[in-house]
């Protein structure tokens, strides 16, 4: 979220499009109904379900799964035909000014420099002009064709209200009414927010869904601004921070990289991570890098990462790959690449698409560790289970460890929510049974495979042998000395660049914040961007001073946000050139004529000239991009393409299936299927009585919602000859699964392009485990396709057929 | 008393609310209390709720409720009905509204609805075993519950279940006890949107009359408070969009009241049953004052006798002791 | 309605322990909770509240574990949770699973031990830790010197480990993960993921 | 001589029909009549009881100012328990009554003479009356008001029977079952009252349910028509229960 939940309250217009923030997230949608109750603020919920979050909406409009950038830029246009822009925001703050570089095109649904044997994009022309001061060549009147605004115009001309419909299925007249109320919110004084979730991510074109709105908010002046922004709402609680700590292939702590094997030394590395900025007197943070990746490496690796050894570049793994995620992981394992597999807190066997291949997968493990504080699918992968989990024990030849964890009414640390605010939480209850905090278990794995590294040798043991490991008790590390860790501290005592006389912070002190890191190893900071959290002031995420003076729903003194306590992203744009809020009504920070003041921590130098710094300081134009670069794999305008598996065929490109940079393997295309014999388009979800797999363990929520049950229209049923509360059938290719029908009038067939198409709605939840009653779940039916950019799975748009059933013989 | 402190964990020892607050016992009498307690409501905005069912689960958590895990029935409503262990109930409705033909979900919270003038206490046989506090709240004191079901005969509303476990009846307590120490009902701390909110019935009152403001402003017309006075009002009420129509939320009574039946069955049954019994009883006594009691005379045994020693048309006597005479 | 906070700002760490220290104070213990005709006695009375968040989703709502016994002599257990009002977010309101939460504490499912299922068994047997970590780490070196790459075709060190991969928790706290990611980093793993992506 | 023409009154037709299965007359100086045998008696007594028990935990649960009733059923949870597998009992044991007494309590001519002559039965001026059988019109009404309203007491008895029936039924219905139960309580106690009073009223009569007979004399007075079927047709032993010879 750029901005926070609470900030949610300070709104005029939510749309809930990609997700369904009152069924996920119900205590955050209460800023939704307060901003409703308060300010009169409207919601408009776009879904292929009239959802619980559309039951207290004040416009409801139906779109089919899987069709959102047709329908944002098709919004887009309705704004800038009905100038509906804001203006003064966009010419300030986005690069719509910026031209394009000569060669640059975008044709049949392909941008310039496609390779279809590589699936992938030679993105050199996807670029700016940048003239012989270095910097981009920019036209202010907007004149040229070739400028990012007029770019835009030309790329989205086609998506026309009959185009919309044609695509989503949503009648023009609902979303000429949804265009309307939104590009109401053009004007300074009224900003929109925009909540999304899953529903945008779980596509193989998820990132450029988000980007489109992200684009429509920045047209409206609504990014930077309190009661606007593009508000993700993260689905776990702590997957922000994980996130954040780099627990990703690709990842360092704080959005650094794992070098690549082109990245041969550290100088290759840091050099192409220049960030030169490319417009006069812009701050272009990353600037920064070598700054951060220092202190981490001093983190990891302490006294053996040194200026020598360039930090201990080579302690860390090298990729040959753009990433080692999930779906690339279990495709390992089924080519037989990959013999161990760890699961924390995790159950893949549920969470992951086409359950067969991974039930296929994990069989061809040689050992498979789980740890959990509850009994998961995962763990018992190997177990016969009838219809539930029919496997072959006796032909399964993985050793499985199952441990047992704390859950968090036992541990203590922080957590960081879906505003970035890390909070501190403690324990309540001693730990049952023989479990162990994680942090115990990961320490006595690594100090027991340190140890094996002393006794016997081995390949490469440096990185294990000389990890900084700095607890007062090795085995059992607390979360308070790993907090101080994560904030950094300095290694050598700091003086003042200025004055060297005056010391800053003694040797072996937390550093207040990042901006006192070094890159000459006199810091270590595990995760930059946390920096601040546990300084001299202690611990800040533990701070719980509710006060919110002026009830903007800032919070500056309740636990702490990063960066830097920040509580509103970009947060300089919500004035205007000059500095002046564009709605007095809603000031955050403004120019005092020295300095940016405010509710909030400025998120530029407090002392830099509103006229010189532009707000998005970490990008190198110091604006926004309606035109990305090269940044997106899958283009630098989104551009409407169909799921996988699709009802219909792509009208705007018909020869493309699919998002052409998709992540596919050969080895799953075999399984996809076509509407002639999967003629519905299915979507899965989460209940709001439910979260994921855990609740099945919980018999409260297990009596809410007891049993697995698919959803479908009352036009479907009757097509099909199924009965309210009766058993049904879904299936395709990768597999079947047996359901109760939830026939409703929620679910409405949509007419795309002509045709009418029928949506079958699959809620997750059910295994064969726990307190719930058996059941099977949407992933033995949905697609091993992954999102161009960030291979997410496309959980939420394949195909199915429906039938009558009698139900699972071991129901 | 708009709740908005957590719970303590050390609560004043001098209880906010006990007996000494009940303004009607069942099948008994109270003297009128010392003190009158400030009439308190749960109001239930119906507009504001999304079905997450969190009430559900606090109520469940909060009185340490255990209900069965069901099966689906093709609706979203778990369990498919109110228990002994469900005191409150999600109801789901799918209504296609004629004016503007779009589709409404109406999802309403069924529970007790805590009435003035309670059918349940009308109809309790058992004394105590029905309870209601000078501020409203209508408590069932399972102690006294004799499991006889008449309060099921007597609610407007559907709401008491006997439990087939201890026969005894249940239902909202209105958290008596979270109230007694100065705190609001399970469900309306947990609801995610406060849709359900919980102070004194006026402050309830106030705050429905700016919601229905609201929901008016964005075109329901027909936006009101449901608080029925064929039941003296209720201390829990409902913001309904299409309050002339209550019906459509899952069966709202129209215009809820104690039923004719009961009130036959409680007031006139009753005492007109013992007069008769009485009358006729008196009658008895009074007619064997006056006319004594009805004897057999000599006579009538010797007419007996000499019936029966001859009886005309008998078969003939022996004929020996014919002779013999 | 409801929505104004209580204005109670807490020392750093007060998160537990504050109640159970007034609770002398009050005179109010367990025993006083006596049974009151038609009231349930009241089950809160004589716990210790500690501050936690819930662990589902990312609105992180702050919540409050009632629970009696020591946690320090190792009888500590949670008998009730309710949401806190004192947090800015939630404001003491949760979702029909928050609200459930005492449930997934207390699951009949809950591990309780370390447990090992050796290759082609159809069952879990019960091991100590040792065992475990043992186990564990053995599987690990072997596969890791087995098959980790130190340098590429053109002799570049690249120090990768491709064939063991590593899934993390999406609910352990910052510190777990930092914890992890050292463990697993340093070991030069590189399918490492989370649940970002689901 | 003949004794048809008794207070000049003609006699009225007797028959075989009007005598029961038991009904016996014992001739002697003490002339005593068989009325109901021991099975009768006994069948009797439980049906007795048991309504009285009914009446009992019934008004217990009727009306609050007789809840204190329930003690004598071990409170107000076992009152409530109890009471229908009584009325369960009642019904099963006046069924045996209704079989044993139905055929001589049908209606006939003289009934309607004798309840019209209601002021001379209070009275006791019984020569006025018709002779009846062995159950006159007061005694019918009895016996048929009890047989209907234990029928309608054991339906909606059963339909409010919370453990087992009630969710059968809506609302509404056990509504209308408990209002029906209730009338029809306090009906049946109404006619207990009456069968008991004129029980005790008629001397001589409450021995027909404790010893089983009654004296010549009280049949020649109340049911005259009887005891001359049973002169004609009816079993007789002449050794009068006193042991002593016939008469001579």
């Amino acid at each position: 979220m750029t901005n926070s939940w609470t900030d949610i309250r300070n709104t005029d217009l939510v749309v809930i499009m990609g997700g369904n923030a009152a069924e996920a997230h119900p205590c955050g949608f209460k800023w939704v109904t307060e901003a409703k109750a308060n300010r009169g603020a409207k919601l408009i919920v776009v879904d292929p379900r009239y959802t619980r979050s559309a039951s207290v909406a004040d416009y409801y409009a139906p779109i089919r799964q899987g069709s959102d950038i047709a329908f944002l830029l098709g919004v887009i246009k309705y704004c800038i035909d009905n100038d509906k822009v804001q203006w003064d925001y966009v010419n300030a703050f986005t690069n719509a000014a910026y031209i394009v570089k000569e060669g640059f095109a975008y044709q049949d649904g392909l941008f310039t420099g496609y390779d279809p044997e590589k699936r992938e994009y030679d993105r050199a022309t996807w670029d700016y002009e940048i003239g012989e001061d270095g910097f981009v060549v920019m036209d202010e009147t907007l004149q040229n064709p070739r400028c990012v605004w007029n770019m835009l115009k030309e790329h989205i001309a086609i998506y026309t209200p009959e185009m919309v419909e044609r695509i989503c299925g949503t009648p023009q007249e609902k979303f000429l009414k949804v265009a309307e109320m939104i590009s109401e919110c053009s004007t300074p004084t009224k900003t929109m927010t925009s909540m999304y979730a899953l529903g945008w991510t779980q596509h193989s074109k998820g990132s450029q869904n988000i980007r489109s709105m992200a684009m429509l908010q920045l047209i409206l002046g609504n990014i930077g601004v309190r009661g606007g922004g593009m508000n993700a709402l993260r689905g776990h609680s702590n997957i922000q921070g994980l996130t954040d700590i780099g627990l990703m292939s690709n990842l360092i702590p704080g959005y650094l990289n794992i070098p690549t094997e082109r990245e041969v030394d550290y100088p290759t590395y840091i050099s192409s991570r220049g960030f030169k900025p490319l417009r006069p007197n812009q701050v272009s943070y990353w600037q920064n890098y070598p700054k951060f990746f220092v202190s981490f490496m001093k983190a990891m690796w302490g006294t053996a990462a040194t200026p020598e050894n360039s930090f201990a570049y080579d302690y860390l793994p090298k990729l040959d790959l753009p990433a080692y995620d999930v779906l690339r992981a279990f495709e390992m394992m089924d080519q037989g690449q990959m013999f161990g597999y760890f699961c924390q807190g995790f159950n893949p066997l549920l969470s992951f698409p086409d359950r067969g291949k991974i039930t296929r997968s994990l069989s061809k493990l040689k050992y498979l560790v789980v740890m959990d504080p509850l009994e998961t699918e995962t763990a018992r992968f190997w177990e016969n289970h009838g219809e539930f989990n029919d496997v072959d024990s006796a032909s399964i030849e993985t050793e499985v460890y199952q441990l047992p964890t704390s859950c968090f009414a036992e541990d203590e640390g922080a957590l960081v929510n879906s505003g970035r605010w890390l909070q501190w939480h403690w324990p309540a209850q001693n730990l049952p049974g023989q479990a162990k905090h994680d942090t115990w278990i990961m320490a006595q794995i690594h100090l027991k495979l340190k140890q094996l590294y002393q006794e016997e040798g081995g390949k490469f043991p440096d990185p294990i042998l000389n990890l900084h490991w700095p607890y007062a008790d090795p085995g059992d590390p607390k979360a308070d000395e790993i907090a101080r860790e994560l904030n950094g501290y300095a290694v050598e005592t700091l003086r003042d660049p200025n004055d060297p006389t005056k010391v800053t912070v003694e040797a072996g002190q937390q550093v207040p914040g990042f901006a006192a890191l070094r890159d000459d190893g006199s810091t270590a900071a595990g995760c930059w961007i946390y920096s601040g959290c546990y300084n001299q002031n202690g611990n800040n995420m533990a701070r719980r001073d509710n006060s919110d003076p002026d009830a903007t729903g800032a919070y500056l003194n309740w636990a702490f946000a990063w960066p830097a306590n920040r509580r509103i992203l970009y947060n300089r744009a919500s004035a205007d050139l000059d500095g002046k809020a564009w709605d007095p009504e809603r000031k955050l920070i403004e120019w005092d004529g020295e300095k940016w003041a405010g509710y909030d921590v400025p998120d530029i130098p407090p002392t830099s000239n509103p006229r010189d710094v532009g707000p998005f300081i970490m990008n190198p134009e110091g604006q926004s991009r309606l035109f990305s670069r090269g940044m997106m794999r899958d283009g630098p305008f989104p551009a409407h393409y169909e799921p996988f598996e699709s009802p219909v065929v792509n009208v705007v490109a018909p020869a493309i299936r699919g998002n052409p940079v998709a992540r596919v393997f050969e080895s799953d295309r075999a399984t996809f299927g076509d509407a002639e014999e999967f003629p519905y388009a299915a979507t899965s979800y989460r209940l709001t009585e439910h979260f994921h797999y855990w609740t099945k363990h919980v018999w409260v929520n297990a009596v809410l919602q007891p049993e697995f049950f698919v959803e479908i229209s009352e036009e479907l049923a009757a097509e099909r000859g199924i009965e309210k509360g009766g058993w049904c059938r879904v299936w395709n290719k990768r597999g079947s699964v047996q359901a109760k029908a939830v026939v409703t009038k929620r679910i409405q067939p949509l007419i795309c392009d002509g045709k009418p198409v029928h949506i079958v709605g699959i809620p997750l939840h059910w295994g064969f485990t726990g307190a719930a009653k058996n059941g099977m779940g949407p992933n033995s039916l949905t697609p091993f396709v992954g999102d161009a950019n960030i291979e997410t799975p496309e959980f939420k748009a394949f195909l199915v057929n429906i039938e009558p059933s009698s139900g699972p013989a071991t129901a | 008393m708009t709740i908005n402190v957590n719970p303590p964990v050390a609560p004043d020892t001098a209880m906010q609310m006990g007996p000494q607050d009940y303004i009607r016992r069942s099948a008994s009498s109270v003297p009128a209390p010392a003190r009158q307690l400030e009439a308190v409501a749960k109001l239930i905005d119906v507009s504001k709720c999304i079905g997450c069912k969190a009430c559900q689960s606090a109520c469940l958590e909060w009185n340490d409720l255990r209900e069965e895990v069901g099966v689906n029935a093709g609706v979203y409503d778990n369990p498919h009905d109110l228990t002994p262990n469900t005191f409150t109930l999600m109801r789901f409705t799918e209504w296609v509204n004629p004016e503007t033909d779009n589709l409404e979900w109406l999802i309403r919270k069924d529970g007790c609805m805590h009435c003035a003038d309670p059918g349940c206490l009308k109809a309790c046989p058992a004394p105590g075993a029905i309870v209601q506090y000078s501020n409203g709240v209508v408590d069932f004191v399972k102690e006294n519950c004799i499991g006889c079901g008449y309060c099921v005969k007597g609610c407007p509303f559907d709401i008491p279940r006997i439990s087939k476990v201890d026969n005894r009846s249940y239902k909202c307590t209105l958290c008596s006890d979270r109230i007694a120490v100065g705190q609001g009902p399970a469900c309306a701390k947990a609801c995610p949107t406060k849709a359900i909110v919980f102070g004194t019935k006026e402050e309830m009152k106030a705050h429905a009359a700016e919601r229905i403001e609201d929901l008016k402003s964005r075109g329901y017309a027909n936006a009101g408070l449901y608080d029925p006075p064929g039941v003296g009002g209720t201390h829990v009420m409902y913001v309904l969009h299409h309050a002339d129509k209550p019906s459509i939320y899952a069966g709202l009574p129209d215009d809820p009241r104690i039923s004719p039946l009961v009130e036959a069955w409680k007031g006139v049954t009753k005492y007109a049953g013992f007069a008769v019994m009485g009358i006729a009883a008196a009658a008895g006594v009074l007619h064997m004052a006056i006319s004594g009691r009805n004897r057999v005379t000599v006579e009538d045994d010797e007419e007996a006798r000499r019936l029966t020693a001859v009886a005309p048309g008998a078969a003939p006597l022996d004929p020996s002791k014919e002779t013999l005479s | 309605m409801n929505m104004e906070l209580s204005r109670r700002s807490f020392l750093k760490g007060a998160g537990a322990g504050v109640a159970a220290t007034t609770l002398g104070a009050f005179g109010f213990g367990e025993a006083e909770a006596a049974f009151v005709e038609g009231l349930r006695p009241y089950k809160l009375a004589g716990t210790t509240e500690t501050r936690n968040t819930c662990p589902y989703c990312s609105v992180a709502c702050g919540v409050i574990i009632y629970s009696k016994g020591d946690l320090t002599q190792g009888t500590a257990e949670a008998i009730h949770l309710e949401g806190d009002v004192d947090h800015p977010t939630n404001r003491g309101t949760l979702c029909p699973k928050g609200a459930a939460l005492l449930d997934f504490i207390k699951a009949d499912t809950r591990l309780m031990n370390p447990k090992v299922r050796r290759p082609g068994s159809n069952a879990f047997e019960e091991i100590s830790w040792d065992e475990a970590i043992d186990g564990i780490a053995r599987h690990m070196k072997d596969d890791r010197d087995a098959n980790f790459i130190e340098r590429n075709m053109d002799g570049v060190p690249v120090n990768r480990w491709t064939t063991t991969g590593f899934l993390a928790a999406s609910a352990t706290t910052n510190e777990t993960a930092f914890l992890t990611y050292k463990a697993v980093r340093s070991a030069g793993m590189v399918a490492f993921d989370n649940q970002a992506r689901v | 001589m003949t004794d048809s023409t008794l207070h000049g009154r003609p006699a009225p037709q007797v028959t075989k029909a009007d005598i029961d299965r038991g009904d016996r007359l014992h001739v002697g100086r003490e002339v005593v009549v068989d009325r109901y045998t021991k099975w009768a008696r006994v069948n009797h007594w439980i049906t007795a009881i048991s309504l009285i028990l009914l009446a009992l935990s019934g008004l217990a649960l009727f009306h609050p100012s007789l809840y204190w009733l329930t003690a004598l059923f071990g409170g107000g949870q076992w009152t409530r328990a109890i009471h229908p597998w009584i009325g369960v009992v009642l019904f099963v044991s006046f069924a045996g009554l209704f079989i044993r007494f139905f055929r001589l309590n049908l209606p006939r001519r003289e009934d309607a003479q004798w309840a019209a002559h209601i002021g001379d039965v209070l009275k006791g001026d019984e020569e006025k009356l018709p002779e009846v059988g062995k159950y006159n019109a007061g005694q019918k009404f009895v016996f048929w008001a009890m047989s209907i309203l234990i029928t309608i007491l054991i339906v909606s008895g059963l339909a409010v029977w919370e453990r087992y029936f009630s969710q059968y039924l809506t609302v509404p219905q056990l509504r209308v079952a408990m209002l029906v139960h209730s009338m029809a309580a306090v009906a049946i106690i109404c006619v207990w009252i009456i069968h008991v009073y004129a029980a005790f009223w008629v001397e001589g009569t409450l021995r027909a349910m404790t010893r089983g007979n009654v004296s010549g004399g009280w049949a020649w007075r109340h049911h005259r028509k009887w005891l001359r079927a049973l002169a004609t047709y009816g079993k007789r032993d002449d050794q009068s229960p006193d042991g002593r010879g016939p008469a001579t």
